[in-house]
């Protein structure tokens, strides 16, 4: 798993590297940390999507949980008169409800995961617009004119140049990282996934644990729509459609077995920062209109996946092990001509 | 056209999974009517040989012939029509089949005629599963059942047996050889794998003794005896642990019972009392389907109890989650260990420790990594689990170790009573031997241990006193003078009267 | 054999979809003009076959979310030849090898690869959804010939168009060969116990392969069909149809990790899903509802149905076991009467 | 200033539509004849996301000027305010954001211009039919593409308020309107249980061209023609050409939206080359002719205007398209 979370680094070093060398520009820290805010709301969620995969469950409807806590920050806040920040923890306590839920349904009644999100995803989304229907405001408009500590929360720049929202990712990524490496709830999460029975047998609560992960994805989800929120200044019931796949997408780049079981925080964290500077570089350095981007972030997930697949294959070890061999052999040869 | 004498042939057989070699240049043969006994440790390269031969596995090297025609690239269907077929030894059912279908897919011909040759079977061997049922409902020997029909019906030249007795009871095994038997008279060839050296004696005509990846040894069987097969298989180093029972016997005498069962009842058993004591080794001995599992898996929290009691040291359990139960000092090693027992992909540490998790020992909320490694440790020093370390993955070891490391994981938690379910299933001579220690050695510190087993000698081996299930109820308690072979087997269909033997 | 077919999930499911169409009749029974109801199954005919395509996937254990993408490439290329006076059977081939080229790679991904399917299928559904905008440049493919068009509304009989009564041919034919076939038992079987069914000796490679490739073609046929019912073809065309097939086919009974299900679950399971949209216009209820409303039929039926099921398992299992302790009591009967 | 070297992006709500693809294509052809660059930057979806993600990219990539149409009202102010920060030209057309984060809006016409004109045609298709708007109680409904698209929905307020103000004695048939969200299946399906369920209705107004070709195909479908039911809408006029040749549609709208794509570029590279304009000036634009600065409340009341480089520029015409006139027209 080590070696793999080194694969990705040197894959994202290598294309920052190609983009840097393309344009220049690139590496400017304000052109580089503004699109960083644009991916943000995928690397935080795939963090704990990859929690949600490794009990070999999965997460589709992060994206629609995203607009549903947006929608509700915005009517609590416009409608109800509560305070911004007291509405954004309404928001995470309804998510957080969402992942209950479900967790509840996958957990307790042994549903698909799968299909229980996939249901999840129309009805989130569903909801969310009903909500927004309920507003004062259009749902077309989006709810904005929230308080400038909100909006500006999202924009700020540290020291005038680290975004808060990497801050607040790399915070999440480090708790996320605890949680799943370093504590015994996580030693769970990757026992249940590799055999849920026989974690039964050793008087672990499955269930429980389970649920508790889609808690998680739920929350997880409504802190990417409440930075969202605030960083676009309007608050939209459709906020996180799109980005459904690509948390998918993140997750299992990042090393998650889809079967579950084996997963990595550093590897989720890096496979999303990877996605993401590809699809603002190709624009940036190359050229490449967005509406072709789905092109090279297929190709590069088509190509990274099978190139590993490849690799964990025998035949290709036994190679690689045979040519270490040949090449340990030929660095002894003057050593052995010397002695 | 001396080659033709051999029905198959199998020559310099070479395969490697990745950097691990595991058949260095094999030859096997096998004529007609005869049964190749094909014994070895766990990990030999047994079953890889026959899912080669199978056409599961492609050879990195060898020839292959059959009736002196030579065979290339074999793919199961080509095997199949060559006349091979092999029971596997894990169960392939498909669980949303029906029984009738899970045997009869993959044949090609008119169901009803089908259903006539299946029918003449189910009478040879007496077998009394439901058609209908559906796959995912039978148990591990009931599978291994369909499994034995599915050969049987392909009226192969060539059978593969790979360990099919290992769930299967004493008497299933009786009529297990007499087909055996019947198709050798009718020319068919047999290949026979198994871990229990009776097996050999009672039916094979020769045997194979495979080792590290090579036939080591190699005639007929009357050229045998037992010894030279278990010194053929054990380890150089191995010393046989001996039997202390004066010592046990007066311990047993003094102890406290750790376990009491009143009149317990549940889906499966009716009626169950007995004690267990502190010390004590106590044998469950049964046909399959006694209810014997879901005896322990009911006492486990797995499964709803239905009436009566189950006291552990003097507090009343019975119905408690599974958590509670380990808490209050039981722990279960369970007799599926693919599927209930072992995290493949985790390393051994981690399994270990498994049951450890709600415990303070390993960490408040932060994992105690130091102390996971020193418990882990420990464990494999104890039961001489051969690992590289110890966070090599569980799934890779061998059989024997994969069945210590579940045994570790449920005595981490320090047990008054442990409950282990087919601890020696399809684990090779030396590793049983192992594990027999184990439990003997468990047994001296005054841990109470239940042995749930369908091999009759283990019972005898290991148990102070035996039990005898019997469709769900106590059919015989025997007390250790009368544990034998034959009071179990009668035991075991419900026909042992006390006062016969008395 | 009636019970059987009662019992049968694919019965419950259109049990369930008549019960909404009478609840629909109830609150208004304009909807009772036999041209909705039969509407409903002409609409669903684009959905019908991509959820029977993807449920042959679906019943070898996998999943192909590339589907709505295929169809999108497949109806661009197959418009731009009709809309520059190709010929019918030059679109036709030309979208159902697109297709199947598809199937194929993803099917090579998956069964020889060995990649996990939602992985590889993800790949491919960006590439070929970007292929979509390449192939078109991002513009629409319009005025296309009206005898093309025109095909998607002629009638079989009263209101019932050739197109759904053919794919409903169709589907039920395949469904046969599927039960009744020894090649279509290895798609389930490979599902069920993928290394039982190469005990037996069915080859799941070649078995995935095939359920891929016939998923791309009638993902295309699928196309070719959407093509002819709307006239113009959008770069989005067919887009998170993949999603909807899926739900689809859980409707229909169609267990997301194999070997269990039907195509005529699935295709039910697509009048389900398209019918919803509709039955709002006639309740007079927003279209809002529509994405709730599919949300928590697909949560509800599937769990209702999941927990229905895991009873019944631990009830017959149960069941089994106390059977066994009767069959003591039998003996011990007998034993004594003698 | 010159306008040679200068680059606009022209970002659409999201590729793929007819309406933003024929933009394009006027911008493109304009900017060529003109001498300015313009590049098309958008993405597939219409997610305020996703088009702050592509104003971030024109901005990173070193463009003068950004000329885009925006998808939601208010999610785009902070990055366009912060892109005119870095010295970037922003010209809104179509759909607009926060009139000081932006300088001109080249606009089609307000809401209720545009809400009107559907009512328009809608009358005078249902004369030319023979039905009587102002005495019958013609019963209608609106069809487009969802509740959250804010220039589509801001037409029907407008152009509901409308008909409510002329013609009180018509009846919608559905309040809530009906949603095809720009899915073209959906939208034939929706349009067909449409006219099942409400066969008496005499009027669908379409203002989204997805729903409105999807609206067609169904009456189609159904038999029905220009004579049984209005429909109307706007939409593209090749998209519809086959529909109004068949006589299913009597006329429908939009108005020469590559024309409003080289003007908004044009006034993006414009004003990056340094020009200053202010309310009631007229700028010439090479074949096109002049257009006239306007203060910022003449789109949206109440709304102030800046004292340079501020303010609306209304587009001369929309278009009615006919089955006499579509063959003019080739977007
Ligand atoms: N598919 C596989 N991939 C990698 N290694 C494998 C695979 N199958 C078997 N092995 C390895 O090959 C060796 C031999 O395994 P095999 O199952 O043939 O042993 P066996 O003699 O049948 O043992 P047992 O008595 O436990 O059944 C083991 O070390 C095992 O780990
Ligand atoms: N439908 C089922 N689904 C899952 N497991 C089952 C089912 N039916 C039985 N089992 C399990 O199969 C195992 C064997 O049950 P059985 O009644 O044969 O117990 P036993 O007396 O211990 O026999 P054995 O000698 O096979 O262990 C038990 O673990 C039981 O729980
Ligand atoms: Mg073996
Ligand atoms: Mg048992």
């Amino acid at each position: 798993m080590k070696r793999w979370d080194l694969t990705l680094l040197v894959i994202l070093i290598l294309e920052i590297c190609i983009f840097a060398y393309a344009n220049p520009k690139f590496l400017m820290p304000r052109v580089i940390f503004g699109s960083i805010n644009d991916i943000i709301p995928i690397c935080i969620i795939s963090l704990f999507v990859t929690m949600v995969m490794i009990t070999a469950g999965i997460d589709i409807q992060a994206g629609a949980v995203v607009g549903l806590s947006s929608i509700i920050v915005g009517v609590t806040w416009q409608d109800l008169g509560l305070n911004i920040w007291v509405a954004s923890l309404v928001a995470i306590i309804i998510a957080a409800l969402v992942g209950l839920l479900t967790g509840y349904i996958v957990a307790y009644y042994q549903v698909q995961p799968m299909v229980v999100t996939l249901g999840g995803s129309f009805l989130y989304a569903g909801l969310a617009l009903l909500i927004s229907t309920l507003s004062s405001t259009e749902s077309y408009k989006g709810i904005s004119g929230f308080p400038e500590s909100f909006v500006n929360f999202a924009s700020y720049r540290i020291g005038g140049v680290l975004p808060v929202q990497v801050v607040v990712f790399l915070v999440m990524a480090a708790f996320a990282w605890f949680l799943l490496h370093k504590t015994k709830y996580g030693r769970k999460i990757f026992l249940i996934g590799i055999n849920q029975n026989a974690a039964e047998y050793s008087g672990i609560n499955t269930r429980f644990i389970i649920m508790s992960t889609y808690v998680l994805s739920g929350i997880a989800a409504a802190v990417s729509g409440i930075l969202l929120t605030s960083y676009l200044g309007t608050a939209k019931s459709d906020l996180g459609a799109t980005i459904t796949l690509p948390i998918i997408t993140a997750v299992v780049l990042g090393g998650t077995l889809m079967t579950g079981g084996k997963g990595s925080i550093i590897g989720t964290a890096l496979a999303a920062v990877i996605i993401g500077v590809l699809k603002f570089g190709l624009p940036l350095c190359f050229r490449v209109n967005m509406q072709y981007l789905d092109i090279p972030v297929g190709l590069l997930l088509l190509i990274v996946i099978s190139a590993r697949a490849l690799s964990n294959r025998p035949e290709v070890i036994v190679f690689i092990s045979n040519l270490k061999k040949k090449l340990d052999s030929k660095q002894d040869l003057p050593l052995i001509k010397t002695t | 056209m001396s080659e033709s004498q051999f029905l198959l042939e199998a020559r310099d057989v070479y395969k490697s999974f990745g950097l691990n070699q595991v058949l260095k240049g094999i030859t096997l043969t096998l004529k007609s009517s005869e049964v190749v006994a094909l014994i070895g440790g766990n990990g030999a390269g047994k079953s890889t040989l026959m899912k080669i031969l199978m056409g599961i596995y492609k050879p990195d090297q060898g020839v292959f012939k059959i009736n002196g025609q030579s065979l290339e690239n074999l793919s199961p269907k080509k095997s199949m029509k060559a006349g091979i077929y092999m029971v596997p030894q894990e169960p392939m059912i498909f669980p949303h089949m029906t029984v009738l279908d899970n045997i009869l897919i993959g044949f090609s011909g008119k169901k009803a005629d089908l259903e006539k040759k299946l029918e003449h079977f189910y009478r040879q061997i007496n077998c009394k599963i439901d058609l209908k049922r559906l796959g995912m409902t039978l148990s591990i020997a009931e599978q291994q059942m369909v499994e034995l029909l599915r050969g049987l019906m392909r009226e192969s030249k060539i059978l593969i047996l790979d360990e099919p007795t290992s769930s299967l009871t004493f008497d299933e095994v009786q009529t297990l050889f007499e087909i055996v038997r019947d198709l050798k008279k009718k020319g068919i060839g047999i290949i026979y794998i198994t871990h229990r050296l009776a097996e050999v004696f009672e039916l094979a005509d020769s045997i194979c003794i495979m080792a590290d990846g090579k036939i080591t040894l190699r005639g007929e069987t009357s050229k045998f005896t037992r010894e030279m097969l278990v010194q053929a298989l054990l380890p150089p180093s191995f010393t046989p642990a001996s039997k202390t029972r004066s010592e046990l016997e007066n311990k047993i005498r003094n102890a406290m019972p750790i376990l009491q069962l009143r009149n317990f009842s549940g889906y499966g058993f009716k009626d169950i009392s007995f004690n267990v004591l502190e010390g004590e080794i106590v044998g469950i001995a049964g046909v399959v389907g006694a209810g014997r599992t879901e005896l322990a898996n009911t006492i486990f929290g797995k499964e709803i109890p239905l009436g009566g009691n189950v006291i552990l040291d003097g507090e009343d359990i019975t119905g408690r989650s599974t958590a509670d139960v380990i808490r209050m000092g039981i722990n279960y090693v369970p007799e599926d260990r693919r599927s209930n027992g072992l995290f493949g992909i985790s390393p051994v540490c981690a399994n270990i420790t498994s049951a450890l998790l709600d415990s303070k020992i390993t960490g408040n909320i932060a994992l105690n990594n130091a102390e996971e490694i020193r418990i882990s440790e420990k464990y494999i020093k104890d039961f001489r689990i051969k690992v590289t370390s110890p966070y090599q993955e569980a799934g890779s070891l061998s059989g024997g170790n994969q069945q210590k490391v579940v045994i570790a994981r449920s005595l981490s938690t320090m047990p008054k009573l442990v409950i282990l379910d087919e601890p020696t299933r399809g684990i090779d001579a030396g590793a049983r031997g192992d594990v027999y220690k184990i439990i003997r050695e468990l047994s001296h510190t005054g841990v109470a241990v239940i042995v749930i087993s369908s091999d009759t000698e283990e019972i005898i081996e290991l148990a102070d006193r035996a039990i005898v299930f019997c469709r769900g109820r106590v059919s015989a308690v025997l007390e250790k003078d009368d544990i034998n072979q034959q009071n179990i087997t009668s035991a075991s269909f419900g026909i042992y009267k006390e006062e016969a033997n008395a | 054999m009636l019970k059987q077919i009662i019992n049968r999930y694919e019965s419950k499911a259109f049990a369930f979809l008549i019960l909404m169409f009478v609840l629909v009749s109830v609150v208004n029974s304009d909807f009772l003009t036999g041209e909705s109801v039969v509407n409903c199954f002409n609409d669903s005919v684009v959905f019908t076959l991509l959820a029977v395509g993807s449920a042959f996937v679906i019943l070898t254990g996998e999943i192909d979310v590339s589907v709505g993408s295929v169809l999108g490439i497949s109806a661009a290329v197959a418009a731009t030849i009709l809309r520059d006076g190709g010929s019918l059977f030059w679109a036709i081939t030309m979208a159902i090898c697109v297709g199947a080229f598809f199937g194929l790679v993803n099917g090579i991904g998956v069964a020889v690869l060995k990649i996990p399917s939602l992985i590889f299928t993800l790949g491919t559904y960006g590439v070929a959804r970007g292929m979509v905008y390449v192939y078109t440049g991002g513009a629409w493919v319009e005025n296309l010939p009206a005898w093309f068009t025109s095909a998607s509304h002629s009638y079989l009989c009263g209101y019932l168009t050739w197109y759904y009564a053919l794919v409903l041919v169709f589907v039920i034919f395949v469904q046969f060969l599927l039960s009744h076939t020894k090649k279509g038992h290895n798609f389930i079987a490979v599902g069920d116990n993928y290394q039982g069914a190469e005990l037996v000796g069915i080859n799941p490679t070649q078995t995935k392969i095939y359920a891929y490739v016939i998923s791309g073609v009638f993902a295309s046929v699928a196309g070719l069909l959407f093509t002819s019912r709307i006239g113009f073809i959008t770069p989005m065309s067919g887009n998170s149809y993949e999603m909807k097939a899926i739900a689809a086919c859980v409707l229909g009974g169609i267990s997301l990790s194999g070997g269990l299900g039907t195509l005529i679950g699935a295709a039910i399971g697509a009048v389900i899903m398209t019918s919803i949209t509709r039955i709002l216009v006639f309740l007079g209820l927003s279209s809002n509802y529509d994405n709730t409303i599919t949300g928590i039929i697909l949560i509800v039926i599937v769990v209702v149905n999941t927990i229905i099921q895991n009873r019944e398992i631990v009830k017959s299992r149960r069941e089994i076991s106390l059977k066994r302790i009767a069959q003591k009591a039998f003996i011990d009967n007998q034993e004594v009467s003698k | 200033g010159d306008l040679k070297d200068k680059t606009v992006a022209f970002i659409p709500k999201l590729t793929g539509n007819a309406f933003f693809e024929s933009a394009n294509v006027g911008a493109q052809k304009y900017s060529k004849k003109v001498g300015y660059t313009v590049e098309y930057m958008g993405s597939p979806n219409a997610s305020v996301a996703d088009e702050v993600n592509v104003i971030n990219q024109a901005v990173a990539r070193g463009v003068d000027a950004i000329c885009i149409s925006s998808v939601d009202a208010t999610g785009l102010n902070k990055a366009l305010a912060d892109a005119m920060k870095d010295g970037v030209t922003v010209v809104t057309w179509d759909s607009d954001v926060g009139e000081d984060c932006r300088t001109l809006m080249v606009s089609q016409g307000t809401p209720d211009i545009l809400g009107k004109m559907l009512v328009d045609m809608s009358v005078d298709a249902l004369q030319k039919r023979g039905v009587d708007p102002k005495k019958k109680a013609v019963k209608y409904c609106w069809h487009y593409s969802q509740a959250t698209v804010a220039d589509q929905n801001s037409w029907q307020k407008e152009g509901e308020k409308f008909i409510k103000a002329n013609y009180p004695n018509w009846v919608n048939v559905a309040p809530d309107n009906y949603y095809s969200e720009q899915d073209a299946e959906k939208a034939v399906s929706i349009g067909a249980s449409v006219l099942e369920a409400n066969p008496d209705i005499d009027l669908i107004i379409c203002n989204d061209s997805t729903a409105l070709p999807g609206q067609l195909t169904a009456a189609q479908n159904k038999g029905l023609n220009k004579s049984k039911v209005t429909i109307t809408g706007f939409a593209s006029p090749m998209s519809i050409k086959n529909f109004a040749k068949s006589d299913i549609i009597e006329e429908w709208g939009l108005w020469d939206c590559g024309v409003q794509g080289a003007i908004g570029t044009y006034l993006g590279a414009y004003l990056a080359a340094g020009n200053e304009v202010k309310v009631g000036d007229e700028i010439d634009l090479p074949e096109i002719g002049k257009i006239k600065v306007m203060p910022n409340d003449s789109l949206v009341p109440g709304s102030k205007t800046g004292a340079k480089n501020n303010g609306v520029v209304l587009l001369p015409e929309r278009l009615v398209f006919t089955k006499d006139n579509v063959d003019n027209y080739n977007f």
